[in-house]
């Protein structure tokens, strides 16, 4: 009672919990559900981009996307290293992203299918990532806040590319290059503001994680500040948003946009989009088939350490 | 029109397109496993090493094509095969089905860094500044490959006997291409006249002193030498190589005049 | 200059190139298998329907080019992806690696031989003369691949344990792409208004009433059925198809002006 | 004794034997050894052109290229057929050829690089091995005979298509296409001469062979024929052969030729060629992966041989 009434005061005041502080069950619970589900969201979102990396059109954009998708992992790595210090294994959290117990955003469920799909998810994918993420550099639990730092400092670099790759198409590409990215933002789009996750008034979780500061703005609000400058953007692009509601509304000072189709998203969080299956077969199948690999090298450190006293 | 460039058939700009090609190829390879390593760390390495690869590969494709204007995507993406010069073992495919094989995958990366290391060694001599200014940045990469290709192959050799078994067939499938690395032709014979780079049979001593020791300690046994020779250096590739370009070059083929 | 041609966007294109790409791309998959099947009976038979199949994407190809002035070739390798509207069913792959696996290539057939079979059977009746001569011969040979496949669909279902569960398997792998075959769209409707075709979706109760009783009595249990929707035949499809494509059509590609 | 003069008798009339004729032990050896080489031959040939089925550049090309593979597959089996009329089962036969103890045909052992190598695999093997193969339509076993019949009959349409494809090539098409057909021309010329085996001075076996009828027309005979017919045809066709020594002999009546390198033949005899390994791998594989296919065709055939008595 102490301990919690001590950990209330500090998240109130602002402050930060560390690994070892002491954390309410529940605190801890619902960190390690968010931190890992967004671990397994960067190693499952390297396969959409990964798909492209043989495919890509020049040695300079082949190497920005060697160069991203390894960020990707990175940031994987840092984000299970963090979900760690709460007390489970990165083998125990993907145990349960293979069963399908953990969720990964489900904006990797969808395919990619051009090049230009490679500069989109720089731009919007990474750019709603970005409006999600900036305010859990703020968060509470301080080792995720500051993997989170880092993050999103190269998500930001990435979002530039991504956008430059699509601004050099606009600006200097064919039509057909042209015609490739229209497309490409016609389908990334809606899924983009999905991102976000459902309307405040259905979204059970944000009211407890507001409390915690583990969550700092709602996800309508987020979804608005996305809207708001990516609307923007596409104007300097040149591509349309695919959306005929979409206005400036003078009185709110922001854009109106269209209805999201929400049975979509359910659909897709509940394991029918387009490549729910394919994303989780192929993340298993490289950590099945790899498996004499990782034990192999347990095998040679045992024999190792076996040998160091003899040789000693 | 993106038909293929025709080159000139100049020995410098082959040897610089052997060193090239090698590079771009393995990365190519190495790009497959993104996604799809046994751990995520080796996602990472793998990664990384394709792009310290591709780096080498830009670098020296635009030496190689500085003499005749044309630029590292126009050799990277709009030669015919035949008029690529990396040895074959680097096209191999990283295993059956993607993303392959991690055994072949690090042996590979071995030979390869091996091979590469040294060469770049003796690059950083060389009479073209650009190409020994090249070779001073690559080194130290090559030899970081090296070191992690070399940890995985005790590992993988002295490990279990799934892994040992996977890496000796490996030794088996790779090993008939490593005559060609170090063949000697008229190519090298003009590279080594102008002072540009060594025969790469000059490094062929030094490489199986560096990689006999280490097979032995991963208890792997090369087979015995035949004479097949592999002979992608000269342009005549395995059938594999025609697969890889089809999906390199697809889209500077398929959008003519495109900007990226 | 081998850039992609652009489509009408003509109701009465994109049904006939939905016969035609779904028949084109299967053969390409069944392609894949030749030299390499379980028998050398199967080897023949599995180039024998890819060879029909291919007959079948020639001829309605070619009628769908007609009126743009298309021929069947600028048609098969030189549109983008969005322009090829065969159901994603046809594009997945044989399974890991090449040449893949049995079971799933035996049941796609199945699948796609009884929705072919039925159609040709009402294209047969076609407001388009050409369409019904095509029809007339292609249900020949839809039959007998229906046949084929449906024979070893018992075998393999009622065999081994293994075969069992390796059919279950690829059962479960497809199924889901199923639903997309008897999609409705205005593209049908238009179709069916013209006496061009049927709308698919009228296939669905006899393709069911052939199939459910077979895969019965080969002892295999379809999935429940899901949401998810392949949206192939509207131009969408699943990452498999730029593979497919980079190296279907890359000699047109790196060949402009050739003739062959 | 009785037997064997009578077998004589009937070879040297020119008489034919059949399948259930009385044989010396030796015939039947020389001729399952044959036959099976020639039915391995034909499905290990069917990889390096099956290579280019993906990629055949036009639906037409790709139409023939298929059927031409299905016809190899064909080839195949009735020779297995005529192989099993000598009392040696298929499976043992495909047993010594995935052992490595049966070989096929070295041709199988070069890569097919290019597309043209697909037409001149037509013009230039098929047509080595018509030659090859014409004077065994008459050979003394009938059931090999009537088999070569049929084979030479479709080899000839193949080799006609190659030449014509070729043809297209070199009068209609782009300076790349002539430059890729020279290519593949120049790779397949030498190893299509060796085709015809090691010259006559050291070909042990062709005596014997002769002597029952089972070879009608030496190796070197053969060879020079080839030459002669070809020659003619590379006129048409535009294409340089690759040897400087190649020239008309007035005194002769044929054209001469340079020297063999028939170290490279042995090499590749012997297992050292460009794709040895790979197409036995590739050979092997299929049916080591399909075990499982032809052991449930069995498993189901029982299972309905013991329910039709039930039925009954």
């Amino acid at each position: 009672r102490a301990l919690l009434q001590r950990f209330d005061a500090n998240i109130d005041d602002g402050g930060f919990i560390e690994a070892k502080d002491w954390m309410p069950e529940n605190y801890r619970r619902t960190l390690v559900r968010q931190i890992s589900q967004h671990a397994h969201s960067e190693i499952v979102g390297m396969l959409p981009e990964g798909n492209w990396i043989s495919r890509a059109p020049t040695l300079k954009r082949k190497a920005i996307l060697l160069a991203k998708v390894q960020d990707e992992g990175g940031h994987g790595l840092y984000l299970y290293a963090a979900a760690e210090t709460l007390g489970t294994s990165r083998d125990e959290l993907l145990a349960a992203l293979h069963s399908g117990k953990a969720k990964y955003s489900s904006i990797f469920n969808y395919p990619t299918l051009t090049w230009a799909d490679v500069g989109t998810i720089g731009w919007l994918v990474d750019g709603a990532a970005i409006m999600n993420q900036v305010p859990i550099c703020r968060c509470s639990y301080a080792p995720y806040a500051r993997a989170m730092i880092r993050i999103c400092r190269e998500e930001s670099f990435h979002q530039r590319q991504g956008f430059d790759s699509l601004l050099v198409m606009m600006q200097n590409g064919t039509e057909a290059q042209k015609a490739m990215v229209q497309d490409a933002v016609n389908r990334w789009w809606w899924p983009c503001l999905m991102m976000f996750g459902p309307p405040d008034d259905q979204s059970p979780n944000t009211a407890q994680g507001m409390r915690w500061g583990i969550k700092r703005v709602s996800n309508d609000e987020l979804r608005q500040k996305f809207v708001d400058a990516t609307v923007e953007q596409a104007k300097v692009l040149g591509v349309t948003l695919p959306d005929p509601d979409l206005k400036w509304n003078e009185e709110r000072g922001h854009w109106d946009f269209g209805t999201i189709d929400w049975d979509e998203f359910w659909n897709v969080v509940n394991g029918n989009g387009p490549c729910n299956r394919e994303r989780l077969a192929a993340r298993v199948k490289a950590w099945e088939e790899g498996a004499w690999v990782r034990e192999a090298a347990l095998a040679h450190a045992d024999k190792q350490a076996q040998r160091q006293p003899k040789a000693a | 029109m993106q038909a293929s460039i025709q080159l000139q058939r100049d020995p410098r700009q082959q040897y610089l397109l052997r060193i090239g090609d090698t590079c771009l190829i393995l990365a190519q390879r190495l790009g497959e496993w993104t996604g799809h390593a046994p751990v995520l760390e080796e996602d990472i390495a793998l990664a990384n090493m394709a792009l310290d690869l591709l780096g080498q590969a830009r670098a020296v494709l635009t030496l190689a094509g500085s003499a005749q204007g044309l630029d590292e995507d126009q050799l990277a993406f709009l030669r015919e095969e035949r008029d690529y010069f990396n040895p074959t073992l680097v096209e191999l495919p990283n295993g059956d089905g993607r993303p392959g094989d991690f055994a072949l995958t690090v042996l590979r990366n071995l030979f390869v860094s091996t091979l590469l290391r040294h060469l770049w060694v003796r690059l950083h001599d060389s009479s073209d500044e650009e190409l020994s200014a090249i070779a001073a940045k690559a080194v130290k990469e090559a030899s970081y490959h090296q070191q992690h290709a070399a940890d995985w192959v005790l590992r993988l050799g002295d490990g279990t006997d799934e892994s040992h078994r996977r890496m000796q067939a490996a030794l088996e499938k790779l090993w008939p291409y490593v005559a060609e690395l170090f063949e000697d032709d008229a190519v090298d014979e003009q590279a080594a006249a102008d002072g540009l780079g060594p025969r790469w049979a000059e490094l062929r001593a030094n490489w199986h002193a560096e990689v006999a020791p280490l097979l032995q300690e991963a208890t792997l046994q090369p087979p015995p030498d035949k004479s097949f020779m592999s002979t992608g250096k000269r342009g005549v590739h395995s059938e594999h190589m025609g697969y890889i370009l089809a999906e390199m070059q697809h889209l500077q083929r398929a959008y003519p005049g495109g900007a990226w």
